[in-house]
C-alpha cells in the first residue's frame, strides 16, 4: 500500500520521530472533537449573508426596513453600521488593505457580503434575506487579467491604473549576458488554474459581544492572533478586548488566516444585538465567497550550455488576483522565488510579476503559495530543455541544484540540503519498477520549499513564535503555544519537542492552544513555519524549564563540577554515568519546594535573523509519479508514486507521513482534476458535484524516502515538510505525458479533452 | 406547520423527538439529539462527512429524513467505543493517524466499520478504496485510512491481540 | 433550505396509490430520496405532501422466473441488485452498472425505480435497461399499464408518469441466448456520474450480430437509442472496423451538449470510442455466453 | 558625453546594485509605487504599457528604454550641478 524508509536516520531521541499517537487523537476517532461548526452558546441566533449576485456593481441604497420587521429577525447589518475599514493582512502597507468585509458602497465580485442578517433560526435569518432591498447600478465587469490591463477596462479599485494591484520584481546576477552566452535557450508560456481550499470545515464563526464591551469568538482558522488583531482593526477595539477561540479546526490550507465575512458579520451582528450570532458557510458560500489559489500565466525563458548548466532564466508573471489582495501579494513574491528553485542560475535570475484585480473571487494563499505554479512551468520546461539538448533529465537536474552552503544571491543561505541523495533514491525507485506496461509512464518533478516567512507584512510587535512551559507537582506539563493545529498535526508535534527537551514522557504534556486569552501570541500556521518557528520556541521554553530543574539536581546531587546532568524519559541523570540518577517527579517536587511553592516555568522564544529575505531554512524534494493514460479517450490515472523528501530531522513520525500523502493527493488534484471555471465572473462549479477531488480509489501509493539532513536553525534539525510535496506533482503528471507521447502540456489542470486534443495536433504537424 | 413525534434509536438509545417531518436525519441527530460528532459537509450528498449506519448500512444522514427511519437502528462515531473501549477500528485510526483535521473522521469511521462488519474473507485494496469512496478526505490522501481498514480486517485488533 | 410539507406514511402500495391520487400535483413521493431531497434543497421542488414509501417491504422485491424474467419492486435499493448472486448471473451487466453508481452510501438507501423516475439522462441504470429491453410498470388508483423504458423519458428531467402515477415495478426481460450487455460510462472520478454512458446489447448468431440495442446516456436531453449504430451491428460479421463504424454512427446521430466539464465535440468523441469498445466487448461476451 | 559616478534614483535617492541605468530602471519596476510611477510619465514616457510591455514581450526592451532616460535625467542633472 506504501513504503516509508528513512535514508541515514538519528537514533538519539526517545520521543522525537518515535511512533507517537496524535494527542488529539483519541478526541477525533471517538466524536468528541467539537468544532466552531459545533458551537452552540445560549442565547446563540443564526446569521445569515446577502451576497452580491452582480460581478461589479455600485450600491445605491440597501433597504432592510422589512427584514427587520420580520418575526424573529434581531438584527440586520450592512456596511454603514460598520466602521468600513479597509482591511488586509498586509497590515504595514494600506494600499493592499483594500478589502471591506462587509461592503459600504461597491462590489466587485460575485458572492461579496452586501448585508448579514441575526435571527432565532437560520430558516428566518435565510427568509429575510430575501426581504432585503438592494439597488445596484451595475458596472461593466472584467474577469481575466489580460483584459483587465487593457487602457478600455473598467476601473476595479480607485488608483490602481489598468487595476495592477501589486508588481514583484526579483533579480540577481546578469541575465541577458547570460542569454548572450547561452548555447541554448528556451520560452514557454504556461497557465495555471485555481483551486479551492475545499477544508471540509466550511468557514464558521460564532461571535459573543457582551456589554463590558469585550468581544469572544469562535472561529475556524489558521492564526488566532492574526484574527485577534485584524478584528481589532476592523471593529475599533483594543486586541485585549478581544478573545479568539480556535477549537478543533476543519482544514486550513492557507485559506483560513485572514477575515472572512463570516467572523467579522458575526461580530457585527453581536455588537449590534448584544447576543451570540453563529454563521456556517454553506458549501456553495465556501467555494464562491472565501478565497482559492491565485492562477497564473506564466512566460518563462531559460538559457543553458549544451553540457545542461543553467546559465540564466526570466520570468515574468501575470496572477489574477480577483477582487482584493489578501495574501496575493505574498503568493506573487513566492512563486517568483521559487521559479528559480531548487536550482543554480550561474549567470543570473530575473522575475517580474504583476498582479492584476480582476471581477473575480479574490486568490490567496493556498498550500503551496505560489510555488506549485511555479513549479508547474519551471519542472516541465526544465524536463523538455533536457530531451532537447539529449542529456538525461536527472544528471541535468543535479548538476545544477541548490547544495549545502549555497547562498541565493540577496535571497537565501541553504544551510542543509539532501536533493542531491533525492536524485539517488528516485533513480533506485525507477530502477525497481522495471520496464512499464503499455500506456504508463513516469514523470519526475524536483522543488524545494521554505520553512516559515520572514517577512512582516502584518507588523507585529511580537516575535514571531511563543511558547510557555509550566510543570505541576507531580511532573505534568502545561504547553501553552500559539500555534494553530488545523489538522497537519502541531499540537502533538509541539508536545514532542517539549517531551524529548525536558525529558518527561510524551503523556506528561498538556498542549493548549487555539485561545488567545491563555496562549502567548504566535503568527499560527501558514507557510510551513510551525515546526522550525514554534518548535524552537517550545525547546527553548522547555530548555529554559529544565535548567530551573536541574538547577537543584545540581545542587543535591554534589557531583564534580566537571560532571553534567541530564534528563531523559523522566530519569535525571549524569551523562557519563547514566545509571546513577533519581525520579524526574521527586526532583519536581523539591525543585518546586525550593522555589517556596511556585510551579517551575519556563518561556520561550523565536524571531528569524540574519536569515535572508525569504525562509530561515529550505526543505528539498524529487518526486516521480507513474501515470497511466488512455490514449483514446485521454483519461489520466495515477498508478504509483515515489518522494524522496529532505525535511531535514523528522519530528512527528506520523504526522509527517500524513502531511506527505495528504500533500500528494491535493496537488495531484490541482494536476488533473480540480478546475474553476468562470463564466462572466460567476463559479460555474460551487458544489462537490461538479468540483472533483481525489477519492480513496483515484488516489496512488505515495511512497517517501525521507532524506534525514541536519538543518542547523530547526529545533533538533527540522524543517518544513507537508506544504512543499503540493508543488511538484502536477509537473510530474505534465512530465509524464510528455515521456508518453512528447506531448507538451502548458495548462493545468490537465483535463483529458486536452490529452486528446494535444495528441491529434501532434499528428496533424507528423503528417 | 405541522410537527410529528418520532422515537428514533441512536447508538441503542431511544429518544423521543417532536420534530418537523421535514428534519434530515443529520438534524435530528446534531441538533435535536445533541450527539455533534456526526458533521455536514456539503449539500448535495457528495462529501459523507454526515455518515451513519441505520440498520448496518452506511447511508448519508443529510440525505434521509429522520422520520423515515421510525424503528431503525442508528448507529453514529460515538457508538463505536464500548464503555471506555475503542472499537478496533478507532485504534487502527490511531496507530495509522488515518484523521488530522479530523472533521471528516466520524463519517469514515463509519463508512469503515459498516464495510468491515459487512466483509466476509479476503478484499481487494481497491475493495476497500472504494469502501471509502463515498467520504471525502481533503487532509490525509486517503492512504493511511484504507491501511487502518485493511489493519483491522487482517485482524491485529481482534480479541487477545494487541 | 427545504420548505415545509405534510408527511404521509402509507401501510401500502395501494393506500400510497389513493395518496397519491388525492394530492397529485402538490405532492411528492420519496423512497431513497437521494435525488429528491438535493432538489427540495435547492428550492427547485417544494411539493405540499411527500409521501414515504420507503416503509412498504411488500414493494422491497427482487424476483426472476425463466419465462417472464426479472420483477425489481419500488422500493428495491440498488445495493440489493448489486448483491443478488442471481443478479451476478442473469444480469450481470446490471451489476457492474451498480457496482460503479455513486457511492456505497448512495447505494444503500437509493432505489432503482427512484433512479429511473428522477430522469436525469445522465442516470446510470435507464441505459443499462434500456439496451436490455426493460419496462416500467406505472401503478395509479384507476389500474397500471406498462410502458417500454425506452418510451418512458419524452424530455429532460420528464416522464410520461401521469401525476398519480408512480414505478411500482421495473420488469426486464429474460436475457436471449447468445446475448449479452456491456456498459461503460466515463467520468473523471470512479464515483461520478458519466460525461457519457453507453450501453450496448448484441445477440450474436454463428459470426454474425443478429441483433444489437445501443444507448447512449448524457449524450441527448434523454437517453437514447443510437439506431444507426445499431443498424451498423445488425447482420454485419463482427470486426474491429464495424466497431469503429458503429462508434462513429452513434457519434453522428446523438446530441451531446458542451459545459464546463467537456465541450460537445469532446462528448461526440466518447460516445464514438464507448460505442466502439462496448460494442466489442458485447459481442465478445455474447459469443461465449449461453 | 556619459555620467561619472553612480546612477542613483532621481526619486527616492537610492543606488541600485552596480548603479547602472539599467539596475535603475530595474529598481524603478521593481519599486513600482506611485513617485516611481509618476517620475516615468513625467518624461513623457507611460509606467504601465512600459511594464505591460516588459511582461508581456520577451527581452529587455522597456528597461533598456527607461535606462536611456534616466541616463539623460542623469547627465542633465550633472551639467546643472
Amino acid at each position: 500500500m506504501n513504503r516509508y524508509t528513512v535514508i541515514n536516520p538519528h537514533t538519539k531521541f526517545t520521543v522525537i520521530n518515535t511512533h507517537v499517537h496524535n494527542v488529539d487523537g483519541i478526541a477525533k476517532v471517538t466524536g468528541r472533537a467539537t468544532y466552531t461548526f459545533d458551537v452552540v452558546l445560549p442565547g446563540m441566533l443564526y446569521g445569515k449573508i446577502l451576497r452580491s449576485p452582480h460581478a461589479h456593481a455600485k450600491i445605491k441604497s440597501i433597504d432592510y426596513s422589512k427584514a427587520m420587521a420580520l418575526h424573529g429577525v434581531k438584527a440586520v447589518a450592512t456596511g454603514k453600521d460598520t466602521l468600513g475599514a479597509k482591511q488586509g493582512i498586509w497590515r504595514r502597507y494600506k494600499d493592499l488593505c483594500d478589502e471591506q468585509l462587509l461592503t459600504v458602497d461597491k462590489v466587485r465580485y460575485i458572492g461579496e457580503p452586501v448585508a448579514a442578517v441575526a435571527a432565532v433560526t437560520e430558516e428566518i435569518a435565510e427568509k429575510a434575506l430575501e426581504l432585503i432591498e438592494v439597488d445596484y447600478e451595475v458596472l461593466e465587469g472584467v474577469y481575466e487579467p489580460l483584459d483587465a490591463i487593457k487602457k478600455e477596462a473598467p476601473e476595479i479599485h480607485e488608483g490602481f491604473e489598468r487595476n495592477i494591484n501589486v508588481t514583484r520584481h526579483i533579480e540577481w546576477g546578469d541575465v541577458d549576458e547570460g542569454f548572450a552566452e547561452a548555447d541554448y535557450i528556451r520560452e514557454d508560456w504556461f497557465r495555471c488554474g485555481g483551486q479551492a481550499h475545499m477544508c471540509m470545515e466550511t468557514r464558521a464563526a460564532v461571535s459573543s459581544y457582551t456589554p463590558d464591551g469585550k468581544l469572544t469568538i469562535y472561529h475556524s482558522n489558521q492564526s488566532p492572533y492574526y484574527m485577534q488583531g485584524l478584528m481589532a482593526g476592523v471593529m475599533g477595539m483594543r486586541e485585549g478586548d478581544i478573545r479568539v477561540i480556535s477549537p478543533y479546526v476543519g482544514g486550513g490550507f492557507g485559506g483560513k488566516f485572514e477575515l472572512d465575512g463570516a467572523i467579522f458579520a458575526t461580530a457585527v451582528l453581536s455588537k449590534k444585538c448584544m447576543r451570540p450570532v453563529k454563521i456556517v458557510f454553506t458549501r456553495e458560500e465556501d467555494f464562491i465567497a472565501s478565497k482559492r489559489r491565485t492562477p497564473m500565466f506564466y512566460y518563462s525563458r531559460t538559457g543553458v550550455k549544451k553540457d545542461g548548466t543553467l546559465l540564466c532564466r526570466e520570468a515574468k508573471v501575470f496572477t489574477n488576483g480577483g477582487a482584493y489582495t489578501g495574501m496575493g501579494a505574498t503568493a506573487l513574491y513566492l512563486t517568483g522565488f521559487f521559479h528559480s528553485f531548487p536550482y543554480v542560475w550561474q549567470k543570473g535570475y530575473r522575475y517580474d510579476g504583476y498582479r492584476v484585480y480582476t471581477n473575480t473571487l479574490p486568490s490567496t494563499s493556498m498550500r503551496g503559495f505560489g510555488a506549485p505554479q511555479a513549479m508547474w512551468c519551471s519542472e516541465q520546461q526544465i524536463e523538455w530543455i533536457a530531451a532537447d539538448l539529449k542529456l538525461d533529465p536527472i544528471e541535468m537536474r543535479r548538476k545544477n541544484s541548490h547544495y549545502e552552503g549555497y547562498e541565493v544571491p540577496g535571497q537565501a543561505t541553504i544551510a542543509s540540503c539532501g536533493i542531491n541523495q533525492c536524485y539517488d533514491e528516485i533513480k533506485k525507485w525507477i530502477a525497481s519498477k522495471g520496464k512499464l506496461p503499455k500506456g504508463h509512464a513516469i514523470g519526475l518533478s524536483a522543488c524545494g520549499f521554505m520553512s516559515g516567512g520572514i517577512f512582516n507584512w502584518f507588523d507585529t510587535p511580537y516575535s514571531f513564535s511563543s511558547a510557555v512551559v509550566t510543570i505541576n507537582m507531580d511532573g505534568t506539563v502545561e504547553l501553552n503555544v500559539g500555534a494553530q493545529d488545523i489538522g497537519q498535526g502541531s499540537n502533538t508535534t509541539m508536545a514532542i519537542i517539549c517531551a524529548e527537551t525536558l525529558g518527561c514522557k510524551i503523556e506528561d504534556v498538556k498542549v493548549h492552544s487555539g485561545d488567545t486569552d491563555y496562549n502567548p501570541a504566535d503568527l499560527g500556521a501558514w507557510g510551513s513555519r510551525q515546526t522550525l518557528m514554534s518548535g524552537n520556541a517550545v525547546k527553548r521554553a522547555a530548555e529554559d524549564a529544565k535548567k530551573q530543574l536541574l538547577e537543584f539536581a545540581y545542587a543535591q546531587s554534589g557531583l564534580n563540577i566537571i560532571y553534567d546532568l541530564d534528563i531523559k524519559d523522566r530519569w535525571v541523570h549524569s551523562i557519563s554515568r547514566p545509571e546513577r540518577g533519581s525520579d524526574y517527579v521527586d526532583l519536581v517536587r523539591k525543585a518546586l519546594r525550593g522555589k517556596s511553592g511556585q510551579r517551575i516555568m519556563g518561556r520561550g522564544f523565536y524571531t528569524p535573523y540574519r536569515k535572508g529575505m525569504i525562509s530561515p531554512a529550505y526543505s528539498y524534494m524529487l518526486q516521480g509519479v507513474e501515470v497511466e493514460v488512455d490514449e483514446e479517450t485521454g483519461k489520466i490515472r495515477l498508478c504509483d508514486s515515489m518522494t524522496a523528501h529532505d525535511c531535514g530531522q523528522p519530528i512527528n513520525h506520523l504526522g509527517l507521513i500524513g502531511q506527505l500523502e495528504g500533500a500528494f493527493s491535493m496537488a495531484a488534484g490541482y494536476g488533473y482534476l480540480e478546475y474553476m471555471p468562470y463564466e462572466d465572473g460567476k463559479l460555474m462549479n460551487p458544489n462537490l458535484v461538479d468540483y472533483h477531488m481525489i477519492r480513496a480509489p483515484e488516489m496512488p501509493p505515495a511512497n517517501i524516502a525521507e532524506i534525514d539532513t541536519y538543518e542547523p536553525e530547526g529545533p533538533y534539525g527540522a524543517k518544513e515538510a507537508g506544504e512543499g510535496l503540493t508543488n511538484p506533482t502536477a509537473a510530474a503528471i505534465g512530465n509524464a505525458l510528455f515521456k508518453l507521447y512528447g506531448i507538451q502540456m502548458k495548462e493545468c489542470p490537465i483535463k483529458p479533452e486536452m490529452v486528446v486534443n494535444a495528441l491529434k495536433e501532434k499528428k496533424a504537424k507528423g503528417k | 406547520m405541522e410537527k410529528k413525534t418520532l422515537t428514533l434509536n441512536v447508538n441503542n438509545q431511544d429518544y423521543e423527538l417532536y420534530i418537523n417531518p421535514k428534519t434530515l436525519l443529520v438534524e435530528a441527530i446534531r441538533d435535536h439529539i445533541g450527539l455533534t460528532g456526526t458533521k455536514r459537509g456539503c449539500d448535495t450528498v457528495s462529501c459523507g462527512a454526515c455518515t451513519v449506519v441505520v440498520d448496518g448500512l452506511a447511508v448519508k444522514a443529510c440525505s434521509v429524513l429522520a422520520m423515515q427511519c421510525e424503528g431503525m437502528k442508528i448507529l453514529t462515531s460515538e457508538g463505536l467505543e464500548v464503555n471506555g473501549n475503542l472499537a478496533p477500528i478507532q485504534k487502527a485510526f490511531l496507530d495509522e493517524g488515518a484523521f488530522q483535521c479530523g472533521f471528516c473522521t466520524s463519517g469514515m469511521l463509519m463508512s469503515a466499520s459498516a464495510f468491515i462488519k459487512e466483509t466476509k474473507g479476503k478484499v481487494t485494496e481497491m475493495q476497500i478504496r472504494e469502501s471509502i469512496e463515498g467520504n471525502i478526505c481533503r487532509c490525509t490522501g486517503y492512504n493511511s485510512i484504507v491501511r487502518a481498514i485493511d489493519a483491522v480486517l487482517k485482524g491485529k485488533y481482534a480479541e487477545g491481540k494487541k | 433550505m427545504i420548505s415545509d410539507f405534510r408527511y404521509l406514511k402509507p401501510g401500502s402500495m395501494k393506500e400510497a396509490l389513493q395518496m397519491l391520487k388525492e394530492h397529485e400535483d402538490e405532492c411528492k413521493v420519496i423512497c431513497g430520496g437521494q435525488s429528491l431531497l438535493v432538489i427540495m434543497r435547492q428550492g427547485l421542488v417544494s411539493p405540499e405532501y411527500v409521501i414515504s414509501i420507503k416503509q412498504l417491504k411488500d414493494a422491497n422485491y427482487l424476483k426472476y422466473d425463466a419465462k417472464e424474467g426479472l420483477k425489481i419492486g419500488a422500493t428495491c435499493t440498488h445495493r440489493t441488485v448489486e448483491h443478488s448472486t442471481m443478479i451476478r448471473d442473469k444480469y450481470p451487466a446490471l451489476r457492474e452498472m451498480e457496482e460503479k453508481l455513486a457511492s456505497i452510501q448512495v447505494r444503500n438507501w437509493g432505489t432503482v425505480a427512484g433512479n429511473l423516475a428522477h430522469g436525469d439522462p445522465a442516470g446510470d441504470p435507464a441505459p443499462v435497461l434500456i439496451a436490455m429491453n426493460a419496462s416500467v410498470k406505472l401503478g395509479s388508483v384507476s389500474g397500471e399499464r406498462v410502458v417500454p423504458l425506452e418510451e418512458f423519458y419524452p424530455d429532460l428531467f420528464e416522464t410520461v408518469m401521469n401525476h398519480d402515477e408512480l414505478i411500482v415495478e421495473i420488469k426486464v426481460p429474460p436475457r436471449p441466448a447468445k446475448t449479452a450487455t456491456k456498459y461503460q460510462k466515463f467520468n473523471l472520478l470512479d464515483s461520478d456520474m458519466g460525461l457519457i454512458g453507453v450501453a450496448v446489447t448484441v445477440t450474436v448468431d454463428g459470426d454474425k450480430c443478429k441483433d444489437a440495442r445501443v444507448v447512449l446516456g448524457s449524450a441527448a436531453p434523454t437517453v437514447i437509442r443510437a439506431r444507426a449504430a445499431e443498424k451498423v451491428l445488425i447482420g454485419a460479421k463482427p470486426s474491429d472496423s464495424v466497431f469503429e463504424k458503429a462508434g462513429e454512427a452513434a457519434a453522428a446521430e446523438c446530441s451531446p451538449v458542451s459545459d464546463i466539464h467537456a465541450s460537445e465535440e469532446y462528448r461526440r468523441h466518447l460516445v464514438k470510442i464507448l460505442t466502439k469498445r462496448m460494442a466489442k466487448a458485447a459481442c465478445e461476451q455474447a459469443k461465449i455466453s449461453g | 558625453m556619459s555620467v561619472s559616478g553612480p546612477i542613483i534614483c532621481p526619486v527616492c535617492g537610492k543606488k541600485a546594485k552596480t548603479g547602472s541605468a539599467i539596475d535603475c530602471a530595474r529598481h524603478m519596476f521593481g519599486t513600482g509605487d506611485k513617485p516611481h510611477r509618476q517620475w516615468v510619465d513625467a518624461q513623457g514616457l507611460s509606467f504601465i504599457d512600459l511594464m505591460i510591455e516588459q511582461a508581456t514581450t520577451p527581452g529587455n526592451k522597456s528597461y533598456q528604454i527607461l535606462a536611456d532616460v534616466i541616463e539623460k535625467d542623469a547627465e542633465k542633472r550633472q551639467k546643472g550641478k
